[in-house]
């Protein structure tokens, strides 16, 4: 559009938000969490699966505006064949650029960055970084050990 | 954007220019403000009012016998005659200022609740209530073992008469406390109706005009109430002042809520005695400024006049129905045939936030979420939805300014 | 009149041009305002804060998701950090927005109280007590069976701290609830210490800084103190605005005061979630303007600095209580060591109201009556006392107006 | 004093705040009454006593003001010997003289018109009306009846 009222709105993320890569449940799985905001409604269920140290599977279900849908579906793509504390490394370096507006180079937050406008929007942080307090909660579940 | 008047006695471009923000660019564009319900712009003469006392005539009110506190005095109680006559109370001494909306339900929670309602007895609520009358209801029932009752709504949004009147049979219900105008589907609620529903079953009624006393003159007398609660800035007034209109016989039967100066006879180490009402439900320094602030404001309003500005918003409800209805895939929630100036919708396939951040992209403030009213929520069957809400500055322009910026939303989503 | 400037770093003119309302007339003479301890005058920056807001930046905050909404919140919590940087908080959250002192010591009467103090166990304050800090734990008493025990203060106005001890001596005192600084005899009491006792013998701290926030560095931390509140209005701050900090992990273990929308975290007909601290204790909308009204008068008085303020005000205390023990028959209540400017006296032969009305007539404002301390005024052996109180914009010349005024007064009494 | 800061202490107020005429306690009466302002400790005891339907003895104890005292006084002055019609005629009078800044020419409120620069002072018309709230308490007083 002329005047970019859709800047945020990034060809990508309104791709995966209308097909999603990682949507689905994982029928075996060793993690799995929920994250949700009251304010809005938002939702989004994880599963995880590791294998030889690496994340091997994810899937998301999530209910919630563009940002927290491409959001969860981008992480997927982000994590997948990471390490724990490879992830906890980009958890934090794109935790960083939504509340700061940058990251730093390293890690590579790669398509991530295309939430970085997100940064602008006080009120819509939470909605990027819901799936990822999400992924820090199914790390942490020993539930299904 | 067309500035058509419809409301013939409503000079639309004059209003305009007495709220300084209404000028201001958001993202470059011209700001377009449909978040009155939230909290309403504050026109020039609110501001002057709060400036004049602050530069000419402060003081601390009652205690002072100097001129400064004289003065000050008189402009914060002469604020009390102006709620007086605004609600057309039978006292002045009925009037009592609060933070807002909230803390007036809180005071009659806490302190009628305590005293008049008994354990076991119950307070009757609606489905369509904001948060602050809902959330005092469950502190009293797990602090007091009061129980709470829910009056249905209807699918159009409005108040299932049948279903309060089932639910106050038993007369075992000390307290109907309702909502006046929902901030959410814009109902107006039957309230004169509710009072004597609620009196002949022998309920006290409390209406939480909020949203109500914004868009239309109330007359407590009239509608029979026993308790009205309202917020001064979505009044055009300022933050920080709040009203509690309750009769006086209830008033004088109720205690304190808080303790501290001015609301006190006498103080000694061993016991303090309770001033008369208003002052027994004061306690420590008031809101002054906010009062005188809150007081312009309903200058402001009264002179505009009641007819007209609800002559205005009812054009803009309509206009605002007509255009909104015609964008496919939009719905609007609630079809009450009385309703007041606020439209809650959703469109299909964007989530409200996304409506929210991309129409404020194009200078348009609406809000989204659960409007403080997330039981509602469950009864519409919604996670969030949008909501336009209009005062007696919008313009149906501004209307058509949403309904072309929801149009490129789409796009976007498309 | 003579402002000679005694504080060296503090430029008295300049500050006083701040102030708009200081060069106001009354019955015709230049006003000579030493009321400030009931309530401050605002400076220009403080005025320009609040007018700034409504006329470019306003919205209702937090729950909006547009640039409005987003820029008020954003300066509403920015207020928020200047109040924590103020009190050196250990954290942000530990902020707790109220309408003034008074609602603050009763949101920790009847959240801390009702929770964490047992019936049977007692609260403990002084003889030197607010009201304010005095008939909310007569309320809690009444309604939940605490105990109640006065310390005694010595003859010259200081705690006697031998009588704190004894008082806290069983183990059974819950809280130490305790002026800062006492706004009828200008004593400062030794915060640090009596933190120290209550923590020895099991009780909790909370002070009550509404007069002496205003005139030293208050540092919760290096107090070791667990309650802080003060007024924003006795700040150079607008009304309608107070403060409560606490330590997080007390806020954490307390229940909410009043209940409402932003103070929840999910709410269902059925029941009601809580948010975390501060907004838990924060319901309904908050006073956004008069909470950034109090940031610029806290970024006022720190850029002025305390240490300037400080000094000046100990300069006028003293030049005060030299003047006006002169005055033969004049008597000054209170010898405390450690004060702040605040001088309380009585006139032989002469009522207080009619020093103050006499003054008034001059064009000074002082107070007159019982300050809130009723109790205070049985120990002290007086019904009433005149009171002259400094600020930072306070000169030497205006107490030498009082002087002459209080002599004039004695003429007409003569 | 030149610039009149003294106007409302006219001499006849400051006269009787000195020297009241009708301090003291009545041994024989046939009502009393107290009234207070807790707000600055005003405290004023009336003892009254009547006789062939007239007022004929009335004595007070005033700790207070100069405004109290002397209202105390005047009211002694204008009260006796009258009926309590006329008394409560007074009352309404003098009231009305503190609230509204008039009074009606008739009842003739005589010396009492002293008092009237009260009504400029708002938070001092309690200090002159207290006396005449007390002196309507101790006519309805029933208990020495
Ligand atoms: C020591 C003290 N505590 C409490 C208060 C109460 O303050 P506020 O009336 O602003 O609640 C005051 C001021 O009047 C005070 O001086
Ligand atoms: C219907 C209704 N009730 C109560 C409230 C609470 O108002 P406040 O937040 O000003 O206390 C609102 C506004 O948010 C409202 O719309």
């Amino acid at each position: 559009m002329s005047d970019n009222i859709a800047d945020l709105y990034q060809s990508l993320i309104m791709e995966r938000t209308k097909a999603p890569h990682h949507a689905g449940r994982l029928s075996a799985f060793d993690g799995d969490a929920e994250g949700d905001n009251p304010m809005c409604g938002d939702r989004t269920h994880l599963w995880i699966r590791r294998a030889g140290g690496k994340l091997a599977a994810i899937a998301h279900e999530t209910r919630g505006c563009a940002i927290t849908t491409a959001a969860s579906d981008l992480m997927g793509d982000a994590v997948l064949g990471k390490t724990e504390a490879e992830i906890y490394a980009l958890a934090d370096a794109f935790e960083s650029l939504i509340s700061t507006g940058t990251a730093p180079a390293t890690p590579d937050l790669a398509d991530l960055r295309a939430l970085g406008g997100v940064h602008e929007y006080r009120s819509r942080h939470r909605c990027a970084t819901l799936p990822w307090q999400a992924l820090r909660a199914a790390l942490k579940d020993q539930s299904h050990g | 954007m067309s500035d058509v008047l419809h409301a013939p006695t409503l000079d639309i471009e004059k209003i305009r220019a007495d709220f300084p923000i209404l000028g201001q660019l958001v993202h470059n564009k011209k700001l377009v403000f449909l978040d009155s319900a939230a909290s309403a712009q504050k026109p020039r003469v609110v501001i002057d009012a709060m400036v004049n006392a602050m530069e000419t005539q402060y003081a601390n009110v009652h205690r002072g016998l100097h001129w400064m506190s004289e003065r000050t005095s008189d402009a914060y109680e002469g604020a009390r005659d102006k709620v007086a006559a605004l609600l057309n109370a039978r006292d002045r001494s009925e009037i009592i200022f609060t933070r807002n909306a909230t803390e007036s339900l809180n005071l009659v929670a806490h302190s009628f609740g305590r005293t008049h309602i008994k354990p076991g007895q119950a307070v009757l609520i609606s489905q369509m209530e904001h948060h602050a009358n809902i959330v005092p209801w469950h502190m009293l029932r797990d602090a007091h073992g009061i129980t709470l009752r829910i009056a249905r709504i209807t699918d159009a949004g409005e108040i299932d008469m049948d279903d309060v009147e089932a639910k106050l049979a038993d007369g075992n219900v000390a307290l109907l406390s309702i909502t006046h105008m929902s901030n959410v589907l814009g109902t107006y609620t039957p309230a004169a109706r509710l009072a004597a529903l609620a009196h002949r079953y022998g309920a006290k009624i409390l209406l939480d005009g909020s949203q109500a006393v914004v868009h239309r003159a109330v007359d407590v007398q009239a509608l029979d109430a026993d308790f009205y609660v309202f917020s001064g800035h979505k009044l055009y007034g300022p933050s920080g002042i709040g009203v509690l209109w309750a009769r006086r016989e209830i008033l004088d039967s109720m205690p304190p809520f808080m303790g501290g100066g001015d609301m006190i006879d006498r103080v000694s180490y061993e016991r303090s005695t309770w001033a008369k009402p208003p002052f027994r439900f004061e306690a420590g320094t008031p809101a002054i400024l906010e009062a005188i602030g809150l007081g312009a404001a309903i200058d402001y309003v009264s002179a505009i006049g009641f007819d007209a500005i609800a002559a205005h918003e009812r054009d803009l409800t309509e206009h605002g129905i007509a255009v909104l209805s015609a964008i496919e895939g939009l719905h609007i929630l609630g079809a009450a045939q009385d309703r007041g100036g606020v439209i809650s919708f959703t469109l299909d396939g964007v989530h409200a936030h996304d409506v929210a951040t991309l129409l404020d992209k194009q200078g348009i403030a609406v809000r989204a979420g659960h409007h403080c009213a997330e039981p509602l929520m469950g009864r519409l069957g919604v996670d969030s939805t949008a909501r336009a809400s209009f005062a007696l500055y919008t313009t149906r322009g501004e209307i058509d300014a949403l309904a072309a910026g929801l149009r490129r939303v789409k796009q976007v989503f498309g």
